[in-house]
């Protein structure tokens, strides 16, 4: 039905080919990896196909973040845990896999808990070794923290920038908790050292390019359900939400729950970016959990531009292919780098780069008097804003479209 | 005082904010089917009233009954709307990254759960309510537009369509002709005529003359208490509002 | 030199101490030449003893001289000197009279080792020697060290030492020196009885390590009576320590109260999220080092005053920092918070960065000055003197904060800037200047905090993070908007951190507290001093 | 795969592998040079230590093509900022390797980052020179650890403690971070002295957070722990950033060195110099170098990093000497290879002995460790270390701890025939590892 809708509305265009670019990616570049002699010229360097992986996540990671930011209007810095969490619940998979490989000969504990002379493997550990059990943890453990901590915030009312805060808070504890030996997940030094997953050894190429293959399919993946979720009749509500809270609990909606929902659905998102995320970087470590973690995540969204589909994934791949640019050719500037952008994308790109792009496309085609109804069916994702209809409309003579201009009562 | 008969039934209610007495010991009784128009100087209490009724703030003490039974005091803000209690705010608030139509939809009656919206499909029983209102409220050629561009008065409109939408046992509508001509004004005023035909209404205004239109009985709040009530000639022939809120 | 000894002997004569004989000059030159022979510690420390030994108190310098490792050893003729460091070279002093005698360069001489335990045993040495001293402060040091250190020989001479006391707490230290001594004796057991009743109502820390070193040396009744000593002491030590933990959390509180104050004005009342509040704290903490380092080089006398002079300038580079930050940035941003947020952690990063650039990765040094070092005592309880000037600071900082914006016009501006700007501007406020001043006074404040802050933690590029974090805990806590909110809140968060920490770690209690913060902001989702009524909601 | 079709998908993934294809772009290096990696973190929290060891290894490079370069190439210094983000680490690691092909990489700080290249390292065979002492339980055949493992700076520094000269210490407070190396160290030293006779309640053992700066409790309990009636050492593995608070609150509150001695295993020159030391004189540390070792070669070292760094006041560390004696072991197994080749040069290796800043010789082992001397050093009033005590000959480093339980019985030899890096000499087995 969902699916339906998707072929029917021949208006998601931008939708349409981003999946289809992912889901082409996804084929494509292990295949440039893995077939072509790396003397071709089309050779894909094993390394990239790991980076690229990496950014993939990312991307996920920010699109989640997304649907709660630019869909509901909760500035969660708290979405670095949620990613986490799935990495590590990934991570003890892994570590499992390792099995009697480890240095000290352990068949069941990690060397970590070997050294630390740990007797036994604790509860929370066990399972740990089936993929299947794993998985349902990469989806449970973000989910439910976020169910609970939703549920808790969300009926009490605590919005904005309190939101904000609590949910660094949460994160931050959560580091501290991780960073405890005493808490059996490896402290600092996280969980490393992986050797296979689901039979494969991670390092082989073969592995990394399916590893990368999935990320790109679950993006694409993630682009559709996103994309459902907010052309529903819910998502007009989460917007409904964002933009006036309070009419819609008078209008009988439980905006806790709507908000609760996207969260949630959210968490899990960003936990399934952790847990692609891990094998592919070979490491995960408290340090994932760092309040700062977070809120560059917002910066991707906000680059690419908040309230759009596209947007954060634009904007977690150009960030972090400067990042990686910056610090391998310019270090000392790499902090000037990032935090300008921050501020030059508050200050002047309000709406990032796909929301900047769309207002000037719409901008030029209003000029041209094309008609703005069929654009505004364009994107759901992307209204256009009103402000510059008005300036358009401004322009004399080929305003008749829209019928009289009410005036603004201000 | 009976409640079994009243549509709303206040009793002795008081609400403070850090001191500040904003509602002090209100007793008010709407019955079935009845329109009322609520005026008073700033500060009265109005709005207050509203978000009592409407479960946005919980009274320090007092009664407050929906329908002659429902104890409102024990409900939230989403409970008492889903038992049939609309409320338009002083400032119109639509949802403005919407279209029209989207707004009437998300304020049309009918389930008010996650999963049903998420799976929505639009039936041919709401398309056509949805015109109904549209139609009511004027704005049927703006159907696909966004919310954001109307006009101030329009907007009161949308919002009022969105109460109807709702299909409220009572509607609570706060200074529903801030901002409109006089023209707007009498169109509001009959519309809410039409609408007090099948609903019970609450109407709060400053504007003498549209109360005067509505035609109904006043009641003036002043300092979070009934001053005066009656019919809007008896009240304004009253020493006391004319003290406080007319002016001499 | 000749004064010197003539005051010691004049000394010993008056407390009618009697050594066995003076060792003469010549005596005395002879045992510090083995200075120069001994090989390792333990040789040196046999010269330690003999020099004590002697009972003559010129051995005063060359050992004061050795503890501090300025005893050199002058490589071409094995003589002994007291060398002070000048310049290139090194100051050669005679080590009984202190009477120059010549330079040498670094590489002529060599330095005679001293170690800890050598340390220990000069000062236990230097104890018994300054017993008669005129100084009332050398003499409580000597009996401190003799306490420490008991010994059956020192009983004679604290005997005479407590014959000619005059001070009455002076006596009643030697006295517990004394019965330190006695324990360690032969003495009979009613002696010692006595002792440990007099070292068990000195109640403090000193007593009850002397008290379980004789518990478990001792037998029978004298072992009795040290445990139920002991006993006592701890009991009475368990209500110090309690107080002792209120004092930390209020100490803690004061350190985020200063870190979260300035926090308060451009969050609390302005409605900026300033994640680049850490980094005015420490732009204040590098003025000081600025500040320090003109000083150590330019004036070294008024380093005592430096934390003064810091005060202001810390105040003015961050407050002018905190003013283009506001017309550059945030000017634009007013009515967003949450990227207000986004373009301040971009600041902090840039401001991060360029203090790592111009000043270096590292840690740089910022001194204490002499009236914020060391700490006193109240009962049991030890109070730092920094942790002290500190807590006053913060209140002070707090107390101004609070007259300027309550009865100051600016004040009163400021709040109806934020009350309702659109009103305030129609009544002829400039409110562009107004919020310009706003933010320029929080990060000024915050600035000041660097001052204080500069003395207890690291000075390095890193050390506003470290706050960032529970500086908006403090005010989300407290109540945004709201000075009280902020003082309460921080020092509750601090008492409570700081009693949570000895039952659960450091960790642990910080994680606890972070979770009660979340809890608490679901039961008042607008902190514990939140304004209400309607208009908060609008 | 030619044709239109590679047009195609050249367009396709185009799109999310832009940034990558352009990074891909090999950076031919110019064949008359050699790549030499330098993975230190410039900008996050570990900068504060990091970015030293850039300079030292730059100014080691430097040196060395004043020299006349390796091979008779000049070496070229590649620097890249990890930014203390621990995956970035590998990133940048892969892209040090892979991209730009560097022969060998001097980097990491924390065993977090080191943790964290290592599988890179033996995926693509390369070679790391890993400069910081550390928790050992580790060996690794494509990583040569020039720092001290815990029986080249902790076990000497309790004998010290234990002896006469040291104070003769029965009572004991284990102070650490809480990460894997204070935890390791602590659990060395307990077993050690548990062995040694040491009773269970006279060792205290805490952890605090990194970057912990409110110490009161802390410094609290180890006075009132020290308040027993013995002598009390406190033996701290206190990591970078919390040092500066905690020693500032040892100073104010008044614990004396003659009364109750730290000895530091995280505390260098570097880390005193934000401080100030009056208060400190006679706290210890126990290191390989310190900064006023009395050797030409020493002096030489000094003289050399202020010309470069050209600010008279910046110390020299423990870590900087690690790189300077791994960078020319790792010249001279080059020159003794006569290639850059890493499968060559981690054979040639082994065995090379380079002069050291304390005046003797150190060794690389077959076990990827170098000998060291340990030496224990007291703080000074101008933020130097007096030496108190050196071990009488080199120490050799010991990976595999003999007081941990499960790693007793394991010893790592990388030369062939055993090339295994975790061979239990109980069962005869190489534990999993290794090249088979």
């Amino acid at each position: 039905m969902i699916t339906g809708r998707f072929f029917a509305a021949g208006a998601d265009r931008r939708i349409a080919i981003t999946i289809f670019i992912l889901l082409a990616v996804a084929i494509i570049v292990p295949l440039l990896n893995l077939a072509v002699p790396p003397t071709s010229a089309f050779y894909v360097p094993s390394y990239v196909v790991a980076l690229t992986g990496k950014y993939l996540c990312y991307a996920l990671l920010a699109l989640a973040l997304d649907l709660v930011w630019g869909y509901c209007g909760i500035l969660s810095l708290g979405h670095g845990a949620f990613f986490a969490l799935g990495g590590y619940a990934m991570g003890m998979y892994l570590m499992r896999q390792i099995g009697s490989r480890g240095v000290y000969g352990n068949p069941l504990l990690p060397d970590f808990m070997v050294f630390l002379n740990y007797g036994e493997l604790p509860w929370f550990w066990y399972g740990f070794d089936q993929f299947w059990f794993a998985a349902i943890m990469v989806l449970a453990v973000p989910g439910l923290l976020a169910f609970v901590f939703g549920w808790f915030a969300f009926r009490s009312r605590v919005t904005g920038v309190y939101l904000s805060i609590i949910t660094q808070a949460m994160t931050y504890a959560l580091l501290l908790a991780f960073f405890r030996n005493d808490m059996g997940f490896g402290g600092n030094n996280g969980l490393t050292d992986f050797k296979d997953i689901l039979g494969y050894n991670v390092q082989a190429d073969a592995t990394r390019s399916a590893l990368f293959a999935a990320s790109a399919v679950t993006l694409a993946l993630a682009v559709f359900v996103t994309w459902a979720i907010v052309g529903s009749k819910y998502g007009k509500l989460l917007m409904a939400v964002r933009d006036a809270e309070s009419r819609t609990r008078f209008l009988g909606w439980r905006a806790e729950n709507v908000k609760l929902f996207a969260f949630t659905v959210s968490a899990v998102m960003a936990g399934i970016a952790g847990a692609l995320y891990v094998p592919q970087v070979g490491i995960i470590n408290p340090g994932e959990f760092e309040p700062s973690n977070s809120i560059e995540v917002v910066v991707w969204a906000a680059v690419g531009g908040r309230g759009t589909i596209v947007g954060p994934i634009i904007g977690a791949l150009m960030v972090n292919a400067g990042k990686s640019w910056f610090t391998g050719v310019l270090p000392a500037f790499w902090l000037f780098a990032l935090g300008g952008l921050f501020v030059a994308v508050t200050l002047f790109l309000p709406k990032g780069i796909v929301g900047m792009w769309d207002s000037w496309r719409d901008n030029a085609k209003a000029l041209r008097a094309a008609s703005i109804n069929e654009e505004f069916g364009t994107d759901p994702a992307v209204p256009p804003p009103p402000k510059i209809v008005r300036s358009a409309a401004r322009t004399p003579g080929d305003w008749s479209a829209s019928g009289p201009e009410p005036q603004p009562a201000e | 005082m009976s409640k079994s008969n009243t549509i709303l039934y206040l009793d002795g209610v008081s609400v403070s904010f850090d001191g500040f007495r904003a509602i002090n010991n209100l007793s008010l009784v709407l019955d079935k089917g009845e329109m009322r128009a609520i005026i008073g100087p700033n500060g009265a209490g109005k709005t207050t009233m509203m978000d009592i009724v409407t479960g946005k703030t919980r009274p320090d003490a007092g009664e407050v009954y929906f329908d002659g039974q429902v104890d409102l005091t024990k409900h939230d803000e989403a409970e008492i709307a889903m038992m049939g209690i609309g409320r338009k705010f002083q400032k119109p608030t639509v949802f403005e990254s919407h279209t029209i139509e989207d707004n009437l939809m998300l304020a049309l009656k009918g389930p008010r759960s996650i999963f049903p919206a998420l799976f929505h499909r639009r039936s041919a029983a709401e398309a056509r309510q949805i015109d109904d209102i549209l139609g009511l409220i004027r704005l049927g050629d703006k159907r696909d537009e966004l919310a954001a561009i109307l006009s101030h008065g329009q907007k009161q409109w949308l919002e009022i369509g969105m109460l109807l939408a709702q299909d409220p046992k009572l509607l609570l509508v706060d200074e529903p002709v801030a901002g409109m001509t006089d023209a707007e004004t009498e169109e509001t005023a009959r519309l809410l005529k039409d609408i007090a035909r099948d609903h019970s209404v609450i109407v709060v205004e400053h504007d003498m003359h549209f109360v005067r239109e509505l035609g109904v009985k006043v009641t003036c709040l002043h300092e979070g208490s009934v001053l005066s009530e009656g019919s809007l000639d008896f009240v304004s022939a009253d020493e006391r509002v004319v003290e406080v809120y007319l002016g001499r | 030199m000749i004064l010197t000894r003539a005051i010691g002997l004049t000394l010993l004569l008056l407390l009618g101490m009697l050594s066995p004989s003076n060792a003469a000059e010549a005596d005395l030159r002879a045992i510090i030449a083995k200075f120069a022979t001994a090989s390792n510690f333990s040789a040196t420390e046999a010269v330690v003893r003999e020099l004590a030994a002697t009972g003559d108190t010129a051995v005063e310098r060359p050992l004061g001289a050795l503890a501090e490792g300025d005893l050199y050893v002058r490589k071409a003729d094995s003589l002994v000197f007291i060398g002070k460091a000048a310049g290139g070279s090194v100051a050669l002093l005679d080590p009984l009279s202190g009477e120059k005698s010549g330079d040498a360069a670094k590489s002529e001489i060599t330095k005679i080792k001293v170690n800890n335990t050598l340390r220990r045993a000069i000062r236990d040495a230097l104890g018994t020697l300054t017993l008669g001293a005129k100084d009332p402060a050398a003499r409580i040091a000597a009996a401190d060290t003799m306490f420490r250190t008991p010994d059956a020989t020192n009983i004679e001479p604290l005997d005479a030492a407590i014959a000619s006391e005059t001070v009455a707490s002076v006596k009643a230290l030697l006295e517990q020196a004394r019965a330190a001594s006695v324990l360690v004796s032969d003495r009979p057991e009613a002696d010692k009885l006595a002792a440990v009743a007099l070292i068990g109502g000195r109640g403090d820390r000193n007593a009850l390590s002397l008290l379980t070193a004789i518990e478990a040396n001792s037998e029978g009744a004298v072992k009795d009576a040290a445990t139920a000593a002991i006993a006592n002491i701890n009991s009475t030590l368990a209500l110090w320590d309690a107080g002792q933990n209120i004092w930390y959390g209020i100490s803690l509180g004061s350190v985020l109260l200063l870190a979260a104050i300035g926090l308060a004005i451009t969050f609390g009342v302005m409605g900026v999220i300033n994640m680049a509040h850490g980094e005015m704290v420490m732009l204040g903490a590098y003025t000081t080092f600025v500040v320090q380092e003109v000083i150590r080089t330019s004036f070294p006398g008024l380093f005592d005053w430096s934390l003064v002079i810091a005060l202001p300038l810390a105040f003015s580079v961050a407050a002018l920092v905190g003013l283009v930050i506001e017309r550059g940035v945030i000017r634009f941003l007013y009515g967003r918070p949450l990227e207000t947020l986004l373009a301040t952690w971009g600041v902090s990063l840039i401001l991060q960065q360029a203090v790592r650039t111009i000043f270096g990765p590292t840690n740089q040094e910022v001194g204490n000055p002499s009236w914020m070092s060391g700490s006193f005592y109240i009962g049991q309880l030890a109070v730092t003197w920094n942790r002290l000037w500190i807590l006053v600071f913060a209140l002070g900082v707090f107390a101004v904060l609070l007259y300027v914006m309550k009865r100051t016009p600016w004040g009163l501006q400021m709040r109806a800037v934020t009350a309702n700007r659109r009103m305030a501007a129609s009544m002829g406020i400039r409110t562009p200047w107004v919020d310009a001043l706003t933010f320029a006074l929080g990060s000024g404040i915050a600035g000041i905090a660097g001052v204080a802050l500069s003395q207890i933690d690291n000075v390095s590029p890193n050390l506003g993070r470290g706050y960032i974090i529970d500086s908006f805990m403090v005010v989300v806590f407290g109540g945004v908007g709201n000075l009280w909110g902020t003082l309460v809140g921080a020092f509750s968060l601090g008492i409570v951190n700081k009693f949570l920490e000895p039952y659960a770690g450091a960790v642990l209690g910080k994680i606890v507290v972070l979770v009660l913060i979340i809890l608490f902001i679901q039961k008042r989702p607008r902190g514990l001093f939140a304004l209400k009524g309607r208009s908060v909601e609008a | 795969m030619r044709g239109s079709f590679s047009t195609i998908t050249k367009m396709f993934s185009a799109g999310a592998v832009t940034a990558g294809l352009l990074m891909s772009v090999p950076a031919r290096a110019a064949d008359d040079t050699i790549k030499v990696g330098i993975l230190h973190s410039l900008s996050g929290t570990m900068a504060i230590s990091e970015t030293t060891l850039k300079d030292a290894m730059l100014m080691l490079i430097e040196e060395q093509n004043a020299k006349g370069g390796l091979l008779g190439k000049k070496l070229e210094a590649v620097v890249v900022d990890p930014a203390s983000n621990w995956p970035l680490f590998a990133e940048k690691a892969r892209e040090l390797i892979s991209k730009n092909k560097v022969a060998a990489v001097f980097g990491c700080w924390t065993s977090v980052s080191r943790k964290s290249v290592l599988p890179v390292f033996s995926e693509l065979d390369n070679i790391l020179f890993y400069p910081v002492q550390y928790e050992g339980e580790e060996s690794e055949r494509n990583v040569f650890y020039t720092g001290a493992a815990p029986n080249q700076q902790a076990i000497p520094a309790v004998d010290y403690l234990m002896s006469e000269d040291g104070g003769s210490v029965k009572r004991w407070v284990l102070e650490g971070t809480d990460y894997v190396y204070p935890r390791t160290t602590n659990k060395i030293l307990e077993a050690y002295l548990k062995a040694k006779g040491v009773a269970a309640e006279d060792i205290m053992v805490n952890y605090t957070p990194f970057g912990f700066s409110d110490w009161q409790t802390e410094v609290a309990a180890i006075k009132k722990f020290g308040s027993a009636g013995k002598k009390t050492a406190v033996v701290s593995t206190v990591n970078g950033d919390a040092n500066v608070p905690f020693y500032k609150e040892l100073g104010n509150q008044g614990i004396k060195a003659e009364d109750i001695p730290v000895m530091a295993f995280s505390v260098g020159e570097e880390e005193l110099a934000g401080l100030d030391t009056a208060p400190l004189v006679g706290h210890l540390a126990a290191w390989n170098y310190f900064q006023s070792i009395d050797t030409p070669e020493n002096a030489k070292f000094i003289a050399d990093w202020h010309k470069f760094i050209k600010n008279d006041k910046r110390t020299t560390n423990d870590p900087m000497e690690a790189h300077y004696v791994g960078f020319n072991m790792w010249v001279k197994a080059v020159e003794k290879a006569g290639t850059t080749d890493p499968d060559k040069v981690i054979d040639a290796v082994i065995g090379v002995s380079v002069p050291n800043l304390t005046g003797g010789y150190s060794t690389m082992m077959p076990n990827h460790h170098i000998t060291k001397p340990v030496l224990i050093g007291e703080i000074q009033a101008d933020g130097q270390f007096e030496t108190v005590s050196q071990t009488p000959g080199l120490v050799m480093g010991d990976e595999w701890s003999d007081y941990l339980a499960d790693s007793k019985d394991l010893i790592s030899d990388w030369r062939a025939p055993l090339s295994c890096g975790n061979f239990n000499v109980a069962t005869g087995k190489c534990g999993g590892k290794g090249t088979n």
